[in-house]
Parts: C-alpha cells; structure tokens; sequence
C-alpha cells in the first residue's frame, strides 16, 4: 500500500478458527508495506493476540460475533485498526504482568506492544471497540524496546 | 496443528506441527494434561515442525509445566525453531524451561 | 465456517500487489470449509484469477479502486462473490478458447471453470459487477470436468 | 517472485523462486525478453523453487517460447513442482513445453 492508497479491509467471525486467515493477510500487509520480515512476523503475531483478545474479552467467547481489521500504510507508519462491537475494554483491566513473574496468561500485550509503536483505544467509538496499532516506519526493534 | 504422541520406556515424546494459537491450543492442552494425569515423569515436546505458537499456546505449556512440578515431573523442549526461540526469550521463558537441540540430548540429560 | 455464520470478507485496493493476500485468504477460507487440499489450491487460484480480471477488465487497470471478495459456506457449497464498481462484463465478450490452442491469454476462465460448478454474473448488481462462484460440497475433481 | 540468471556457455538457466503472478509476470516477462532479444539458443527455466503460476505467468512463457521458436531457439522447463505440473497438465502446455526432471538433463538433451 502506498502511503494514502484504500487500506486492506478483513472482517472475520468471532471463532478462534479464523485468526489464521487474520495472521496471513497481516504478514502479507506488513511484508507489502516494507515493514521487513522480522518485522511482518512481529505484527501478525501481534493482531492476533488482539483479536484473541476480542474473542475472549470483548466477546466473552461469544462466537456468532465479527471482527473488523483494517490494514494501511499512513505517513506515521504501518496501521492496523481492529474493531468489534463487544464490550467496551475498561483500560483499568488491562494490566501488565511483569515477564520475570512466570504464570498462564497475561503475555498478550507484551507481544502486541513488541510489534507496535502505539497501542491505542479510539474514544470516539460509541459501542465496542476500536483497536488503533501503529508501528513507525524504519523503527528497529531497538528503538520499540527502548521506549518500554 | 498436529500432534503425534510416542510412549518411550523412559519418556514421552509429543511432537507438534503446524501453528499452535487459540484455536489449536485447547487440543494440545488436553493432550499435555492426560500425561500429567498418568503423573509422566518425562515429557519432550518435539517443537521441529512448528511454525507459530502464540501466549495461548505458550500459557498451555506454563500451565503443563506447574503441574508437572507438582509430582516433580519433567518438561523438557527439543528442536525449537529460531522464531519460537526468539518468542521463548522475549517470554523469559528460556529460562523456565529446559531446552536440548535435539531429542536425544533432551532424553539423556 | 459453518453453514449460514458469518462470511469471510475481504476488501483490497485494485492492485496486482494485494492478489497474493487474496489467494492466502482464499485458500484458508477454502480449507476452513473443508475443501480439502486440492480443492483449496484449485479455488485459491480460481479466486486470483478471477480478481486478475477485474483490475484487467473491469477497472482497465486503474489501481485506485477495489474489489471485495466474500467467502461463505452455504447449503449449496463453499461460495466466492466477488465485487466491484467497474465497467459492467459483457458475458459476449468473455470467449472461452479452446485449450489445445496455445497462445498467450485466455486460460483465466479455465482455471476458474475447474474449481467451481457455477461461475455467473449476479444481473440484479446495478454498477459495477458481482460475480457469484459456488463449488458443491463433495464434488470430486472428476464430477466437475464431466460438467464441462 | 525472486529471479536468477546464469549464463552458460552453451545455455542460460533462469532460476524463479516464490509466485508467479499478476504482479510479478511483468517482470519475468522482461527477462525473458531481454533473452530473446540477444537471440538466446537454450533457456533453461528452473521451476524448483516456484510455489505458484497463474494465467499471467503461464502466457509469459507461452509468448517467450512463440518468440525464440521463431529464431529456432529453445525454451525448457526443468524441475517442475507438482502442483506446477498439474497446471501444466491442464493447460495442456506439457505437449508445448520442453520439461526435464533436473537441469543437466535438460542442458544434454
Ligand atoms: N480487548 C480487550 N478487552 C477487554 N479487556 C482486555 C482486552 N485485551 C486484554 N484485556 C485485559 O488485559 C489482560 C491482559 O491481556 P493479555 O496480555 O492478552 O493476557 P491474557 O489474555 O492471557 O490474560 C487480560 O487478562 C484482560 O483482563
Ligand atoms: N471481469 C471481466 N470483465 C469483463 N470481461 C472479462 C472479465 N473476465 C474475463 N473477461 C473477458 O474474457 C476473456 C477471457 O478471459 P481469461 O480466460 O481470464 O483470459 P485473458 O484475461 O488471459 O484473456 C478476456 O479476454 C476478456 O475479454
């Protein structure tokens, strides 16, 4: 996607079944936007954990449910938009487990953060969510680590 | 996802294949919690032919591993592609679980 | 997909470049709905060259416009509908050469003929054109070449 | 799509690894053209690594053929996938193409 150009638009059921369908156009919308292989691979694992977490979360694994992706290249950088129409993720209950404290659960958003730049909630949606991931272009891993 | 299970007079080796995410995950989960049922000492999981594993598939392996503590049980990794490594090292979790280059190192040690 | 769940709906921009996103979709979506391999290889290629046509045809390769492609499991069978908004196909011009007449060109149709039993332009779609493609749930390669 | 060009001295085997498609025919087609037009004798393809070809990459090589055929040149395919050979099958292009297993039978034939 040059810069400006339609973005690349997925919208999937809410079944876990479908994440590798999410996964393979993620890699390919990220390959296709330069974003390098390392890189690619960093974001899809990313969008899935978050439409995982839409599945489980927003969805309380309410599968009859959809889940919108959007991919496109932006003067900041590579963006990914996920939405759905759950409910809304209380900010307060997303909380960041240390990666030394060893347990199931919890690892998501470090994953999701590890691939992007900005990980945020649009307050503007009214009902459910809307997801906004952007990586920065020429960001190397160092520079996203450092930021933490 | 594919798993294929082998008893060893000493140990048991599960060998994955394919992408191991929230869909699959739950498969494997039953899988690993049978042979913590039986109270298998020795498990090796064969992650060669895995392509992808995500925190689902990762949580299901902490989980197994606890248990597997429990009864001081073993849980060892063969073969972990470069990109798993790289997950297990983000994770911190190459620090957790015992990891060999090859299945046979992962029985002997 | 289960029967009459949510599709599978994809929007790229009309751009050769997004095809290989298209394909994976296609081809996942098409093993999801157990089409088996052969199957899902064969819709996968189908479903690219059929959007091939519409960036050649319908869209006289202008890449600034899109084409959305569905992917559903119905009664009938696994189903792609493809749109866009471009200059509506003229079932006269679409000539299905022979293929032991070897030339450049004109094996798209062919490929797409092999992986599904029906391939018809939707009439009700005012601009621009919906292609509908079904392939029937067992059909074995075989039962569709006798079709032919 | 990655390509590859070795020239021989008796041939020139030109190596295709990824797809072959809408997007990337455009530039296998000018390879093979700049072939054709320094009147190449033999053109070995080598298919081995190619995991896709569509209609677009399918009239590429049919238009090459057409063109060397016309200088008594030779285009050959070598190592061809399966699901390439399928395509091939259907297309009844196996009747058309030249198709060796390896590249040296197809350089000695
Ligand atoms: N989309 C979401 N909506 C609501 N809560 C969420 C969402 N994503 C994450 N959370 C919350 O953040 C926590 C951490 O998420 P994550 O790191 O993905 O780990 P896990 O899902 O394994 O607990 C979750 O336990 C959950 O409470
Ligand atoms: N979506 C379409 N809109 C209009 N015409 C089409 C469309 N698809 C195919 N055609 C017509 O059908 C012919 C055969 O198509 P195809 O078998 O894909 O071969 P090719 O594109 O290589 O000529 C084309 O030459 C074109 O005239």
């Amino acid at each position: 996607m040059a810069i400006g150009t339609n973005p690349i638009v997925i919208t999937i059921p809410s079944h876990p079944r479908y994440l590798s369908v999410v996964r393979a156009a993620a890699h390919l919308a990220a390959e296709i936007c330069g974003m390098g292989t390392s890189g690619a691979e960093d974001i899809k694992h990313a969008v899935d954990e978050a439409c995982s977490n839409v599945i489980k979360y927003a969805y309380k694994c309410d599968i009859t449910r959809t889940i919108t992706i959007k991919f496109e290249d932006t003067l900041k950088g590579f963006q990914v938009t996920i939405e759905d129409s759950g409910c809304k993720a209380n900010i307060d209950d997303i909380k960041i487990r240390e990666l030394d404290e060893v347990r199931p659960g919890g690892l998501g958003i470090h994953f999701i953060k590890k691939a992007f730049n900005t990980v945020v909630f649009d307050k503007k949606k009214r009902n459910g969510n809307r997801l906004i991931l952007t990586r920065y272009r020429n960001t190397d891993e160092a520079a996203i680590s450092k930021q933490k | 996802m594919k798993i294929d299970t082998v008893l060893h007079s000493d140990y048991t080796v599960v060998s994955i294949a394919g992408e191991i995410d929230m869909y699959s995950s739950p498969a494997l989960r039953d899988m690993l919690l049978t042979l913590v049922k039986k109270n298998t000492a020795t498990v090796i999981v064969n992650l060669k032919e895995v392509r992808y594993i995500d925190s689902s598939g990762i949580a299901t392996f902490v989980e197994a591993l606890k248990k597997m503590l429990a009864y001081k049980g073993k849980l060892k990794m063969a073969q972990v592609p470069d990109r798993l490594m790289e997950i297990f090292n983000f994770s911190k979790l190459d620090k957790v679980f015992e990891i060999y280059g090859s299945i046979e190192d992962a029985a002997n040690s």
